[in-house]
């Protein structure tokens, strides 16, 4: 294997020097319990967290009292859309709006909360995984309390046009939760100028340690805890926090922030010129997401008549590490939940691959990546029964 | 995940291609399904003189196709009618138990090509006699 | 300030330079995803979480597919008591027990509970915080669900007969959890030979990270998700496991594991060193919890007439951290729930320390810890306008 | 948590002690709040010429109570009624929100030796006219 080429960063990234360094200081030195205000160690503990706090709460223009920290984008969204309904459990609000693309974490959460008497529309998508906003307003009944809807896709990496989201939100009195896990550190993230009320992150996704991630919540908002115990974050979400994990989450937040535009830039120009490299190489693909409102990072195409785990075996044979749909799918056997929402047939959803770069990507990775994934094709579609589209829709 | 034999079975399948004038041809599985596995056989004297394959499919539908194609190449039909999914799994030294319906599709394949020969020269196989081709609803495993 | 003493090894512990090792290799070598199984960096972290589940499994004598990582005890706690809960939801079995000196993880999850209709009874304890275990059969009735009894209290360090407990629930065909965060590394745990369903455990106490627990549950008990999302953990926890963190509580088990036996008998040895220590030197004081069966490194004593904080606030600047109550509740002003529970009187309560030694604690260290500790009570007695039982009891 | 303020009134409380012969002598709070103040006046001409506390509580018990005698100390009982616990707030830089009522106790305590002094003496203090001792009931804050 000569080269090796990571290129799932929306799966999780790589933790950066200067994170791990930062966070070093948390395991030996500075360890004290952060509940534990009476010594000087506690405090040190406490005085780290609430530094993160603030770097957080700044990145995404909130106030960092309504920053708190979690073990992961997952358990936010279970605790927006858990903490919101079981806050109007029997009031008669018993109604959730999502989509049809949204991440395991906020479906399978809505699907719970069926046994609870909460019942969940979940909007369509069109071809490039946008909602559409009249079946939003439509959907909207006087028994919604909440409006979940991702700020990016995690597969396609479609961006939905949140603000607009958001004021039908508020227009209509209804909580908002954005899924933010992906947009975070790729799409400016304003949850005054969006109308967001409550925000999924995940430290993960963008160099910063995995078992982290954040939710905010608008002052105000009436959610149950999720986590009930001690009083760790104000209150809202007990068990002994993560000092280090913590640390490491502010951090690479500081990090994304320095030169945030200016690395974007380039990261899009990289993922374009991926996209098309694709495009013009390679017979017979569909180019999965919006062509312009996608993340920096993401470039997703459905190769036909071949299937994609074959694909990514080939891959990492040549180094390369990509992912066909959401990590978190790749042990089931159906094709994407999203790529189907999209209209996509089966037979061509199970060809798919996405490949995210990151500020490490060079060009040269880029040319390499186009060349591997054109030779993988030829060999496997050699080796298909399929050969063109009526083959494909046959089933 | 796979063991060394499917890898390598996956990586250099044997068999591969497709037959101009074949003496059976089965096909199996959907792509709705993510699996399509097509079995060719060559058949003289009642002995599988070639076989080939064309698969769409994940690494173990490939390594199952590959594998099958080799277990039954230069056998009878009537010993080729006998293979079933557990050789193919232990010849490639296991399958994760998600994948184990690869190996399924594999014997299906090789029986719908038998069958399929069968039919065309008027033959009986023993162990076929109950054999359905595939009905035409969509049961993914 | 001349010497560092750290007496708090309850509220938490520093991470050793062998746990910090271990992890160091899964923040930007081994940084794969590990529901990534389809490329090797994936793979790698799959299998590490694996090693580290097999570790904590074996140490409690139960199977690896039995246990289920979380992000703290607290997590633990609540999952097993509301996962219990919700899968018996509708089913007329809607009772728990438990008792009045738990974590508040235990407490306030049973009281948020209420409000699904579940009620739960709160066993007394004795002066030296024992349950009786005739009280705790007349508390069974048919609607009884689940018993959760903590093995071993973080306070006053009284450990449960759990054996007998777990006999009882299981002869009335009740699931018992036990909140196992205290004892483990303390205590010998065998989820088999004491008829345990349900175990929280968390890495953080025992030289482990922080933010990073384990809930064993026995193979076949009914339990919803606590967090839904993703396929992490067989489908019953989701998101992105802390593989990091994971790794590090696998290390610290297993080297608490070793010299496990020696390494208790010596830190008893001192905390009973300590214990005569403060009883021969200081009058009127009261040791709380139970003189024999109680933690290794347990030592919790009332001074009576001055208050725990302004204690704690001088040994702090005599460089001894140690705790009034849990350090969860230190930002309260109540005293202690626990010690209130053993029939102490609020004036008495209000003026408990607890000192919890470790490996690294020396005699040298306990004699220090005496004489300093008897200099600030003396100290603040002479400050105090109480001067016997009878101005205490007053109020 | 505390100021440099406080740590230095607690580590090192002016006018501890108590007092024969007091003119004046306070006490508020109870042990089951975990908060007691005693305070002792020795008042002559209207001045208070001495003052000590005992104290039973937390840090900013200790620490509002030596602010508090130092505040009064050598003032007029007339000045000194109108001590008010912003002041022992502010004369100690700040106290956590869940400490706040440790200067209440403390303008309490200053307050209630002087109704004790005026009750012995017959004097009347202008502002005291509404002051009440203590009832018997608990309200921890
Ligand atoms: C008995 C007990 N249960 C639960 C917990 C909570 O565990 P964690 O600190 O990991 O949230 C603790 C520690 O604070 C504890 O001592
Ligand atoms: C859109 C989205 N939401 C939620 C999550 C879950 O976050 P975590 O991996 O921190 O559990 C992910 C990542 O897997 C994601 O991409």
């Amino acid at each position: 294997m000569s080269r090796k080429l990571y290129l799932d960063n929306a799966a999780t990234t790589r933790v950066g020097k200067e994170v791990i360094d930062e966070m070093s200081k948390y395991f030996d030195e500075f360890y004290g319990n952060p509940s534990s205000q009476l010594y000087e160690l506690g405090r040190r503990s406490k005085e780290a967290i609430e530094r993160a706090r603030r770097t957080v709460a700044d990145f995404i223009n909130a106030n960092e009292k309504e920053i708190y920290f979690t073990a992961s984008g997952t358990e936010s969204d279970n605790w927006a859309i858990k903490g919101v309904a079981f806050a109007n459990l029997n009031k008669g609000k018993n109604h959730i709006i999502t989509t049809k693309i949204e991440h395991q974490a906020v479906i399978h959460t809505c699907e719970y909360l069926e046994k609870f008497g909460i019942e969940t529309t979940y909007l369509d998508v069109d071809k490039y995984g946008l909602i559409d906003l009249e079946q939003l307003k439509e959907a909207i009944k006087a028994e919604t309390m909440l409006i979940s809807i991702m700020f990016a896709n995690n597969e396609i990496g479609t961006i939905q046009p949140i603000e607009e989201i958001g004021k039908i939100a508020r227009d209509n009195k209804i909580l908002f939760h954005v899924d933010g896990v992906q947009a975070l550190g790729s799409v400016k993230i304003d949850v005054e100028k969006q109308n967001i009320d409550l925000l999924s992150m995940s430290a993960h996704k963008i160099g910063g340690p995995k078992g982290i991630g954040g939710l905010y919540i608008r002052r105000g908002t009436r959610i149950d805890n999720l986590v009930h115990g001690g009083a760790q974050e104000r209150g809202k979400r007990a068990g002994t926090e993560g000092v280090q994990n913590i640390v490491g989450f502010g951090k690479a937040v500081e990090i994304v922030k320095e030169n945030f535009d200016s690395n974007i830039e380039r990261i899009t120009t990289l993922r374009d010129r991926l996209i098309e490299g694709i495009k013009n190489n390679i017979p017979d693909v569909v180019l999965n997401g919006h062509p312009t409102k996608r993340l920096a990072n993401n470039v997703n195409f459905s190769y036909k008549y071949i299937e994609g785990e074959s694909i990514l075996l080939l891959l990492d044979m040549e180094g390369i590490s990509a992912s066909s749909g959401s990590a978190c799918t790749s042990g089931s056997l159906d094709p994407s939940h999203v790529l189907l929402a999209t209209g996509m047939d089966h037979g061509t959803a199970h060809g798919s691959i996405r490949f995210t770069i990151s500020e490490e990507t060079t060009e040269e990775d880029i040319d390499y990546t186009v060349e591997t994934i054109k030779r993988i094709v030829d060999k496997l579609r050699a080796m298909s029964p399929i050969k063109n589209d009526e083959d494909l829709k046959k089933s | 995940m796979y063991t060394a034999e499917v890898m390598d079975h996956f990586r250099n399948p044997r068999n591969v291609g497709n037959m101009e004038n074949a003496d059976g041809v089965g096909q199996v599985g959907n792509p709705k399904c993510g699996d399509i596995m097509k079995i060719y056989l060559k058949i003289k004297d009642e002995i599988i003189e070639d076989v080939k394959f064309e698969t769409f499919g994940c690494g173990s539908a490939i390594a199952s196709s590959s594998m099958a194609t080799e277990l039954i190449k230069g056998k009878s039909i009537h010993e080729a009618v006998t293979m079933t999914n557990k050789a193919v799994i232990e010849a490639l030294g296991g399958l994760p138990p998600v994948k184990v319906h690869c190996s399924v599709l594999a014997e299906q394949a090789v029986k719908s090509a038998l069958y399929d020969y069968a039919q065309k020269s008027n033959k009986v196989i023993k162990g076929l006699e109950n054999y359905k081709p595939e009905d035409d609803e969509v049961h993914c495993h």
